[in-house]
């Protein structure tokens, strides 16, 4: 699947999307699975209570699950207006 | 109703009197212009990064929930993305109906969600460096108002 | 601030543009602007009556109010008088402030309070012949918001 | 003291404003000795309820004095903006 980043969470991961192959179920378990990957991932969902995820481009919860879906986004709350 | 996002700057006199002008038949037209404001000083120029494809999709919903919910003759969101300098505006919402209170209603509406639903993100440019722009507590709590 | 009663036609677009201009570092402009609608179909025009000085007193009252009430930067009212054709602009109101909460709630209080407290009073003209407009419940009730 | 109509006010009366010689102590005695006038006066004043009435451009009420007021406008409600 696609997984993209946004505002300070593309920053922190330095770039902007990539392409993940994962088994995980739920978005909780696909985050486990970066952060166990390096440094830079681990920092970015350290708290994910701070983080916003849409699934498809709709907002979604982080127990979500992960069947069917092709694109995962990650960012902090927005702030446009 | 009318979804815009774009980098190009936008006159907001002109959109109101083009959105007025289609609306045709509504009393009441209410307007809000948002515009980069320089609030701790310094400020180079506003970055605001958003989600292409998504925020369309976000946009529009949050629109028919606004008609949904009053008798809008038409609804209007712009939103532009990319730098912006002090003084420039950034985004512009406009609700007409044949009554007042819906018109304020709508573009109130329109204006919370907008700021805490739409994938839009601020990055504020000083001379020191730059900085995103936190979401407020209030802008969450706004949206219980319309619950 | 800047009030005006007149007889002459407004562009609400150049005066929603001048009134952002000059409200320096506010940022968020909300604006209402009232259009003659034809309700019942039929309508020749309006016209509207009014009565001059005291006019302009009510007006500057009800938005010394609102500068009390709520942080802004700036507050318009543009009211016309005489014979309105269908389509025509009656009105407009601005309000310009650091918070968008303010610019809304300060331009909806204006709003109640022209319809209800200033001196103007609305005739609609048909092929039939003229009617005064009744003063809507509604319309007093709504002053209560703000008690 | 000046005394001035509006609306149906003044088309039911004839007249947008008149100088009127009066010893009324309050608004509601200067309606009354209106009334007593002629049935065109005695029309529109019939349901004072449905009017208002402002005292040197100010608003003000029925049972209010009139002493050194210069300016009486009796109206309908309005209905600007």
């Amino acid at each position: 699947m696609d997984v993209m980043y946004f505002a300070w969470v593309r920053e922190r991961i330095g770039l902007p999307r990539e392409r993940v192959e994962t088994q995980a179920a739920t978005v909780n378990e696909l985050v486990a699975e970066l952060m166990a990957r390096e440094e830079r991932y681990a920092a970015a969902f350290a708290d994910t209570s701070a983080l916003r995820v849409a699934l498809d481009q709709v907002l979604s919860d982080f127990d979500a699950p992960l069947a069917g879906v092709r694109e995962v986004a990650f960012f902090p709350p927005m702030t446009g207006g | 109703m009318q979804v815009r996002v774009q980098e190009g700057v936008f006159d907001a006199g002109v959109e109101l009197n083009a959105f007025s002008a289609r609306a045709e038949g509504a009393g009441a037209v209410v307007s809000f212009t948002g515009i980069v404001r320089d609030v701790a000083g310094g400020l180079q120029h506003m970055m605001i990064e958003h989600y292409p494809g998504m925020t369309e999709k976000a946009i529009s919903a949050i629109v028919a929930e606004a008609r949904e919910r009053w008798s809008l003759a038409d609804a209007l969101v712009i939103h532009r993305f990319g730098q912006l300098a002090p003084g420039a505006p950034i985004m512009m919402v406009a609700a007409a109906s044949a009554h007042r209170a819906d018109a304020f209603a709508a573009a109130d509406f329109l204006m919370d969600y907008l700021k805490s639903r739409a994938p839009f993100w601020k990055k504020e440019v000083t001379a020191e460096g730059a900085d995103w722009v936190a979401a407020k507590d209030d802008d969450e709590a706004a949206l219980t108002r319309w619950d």
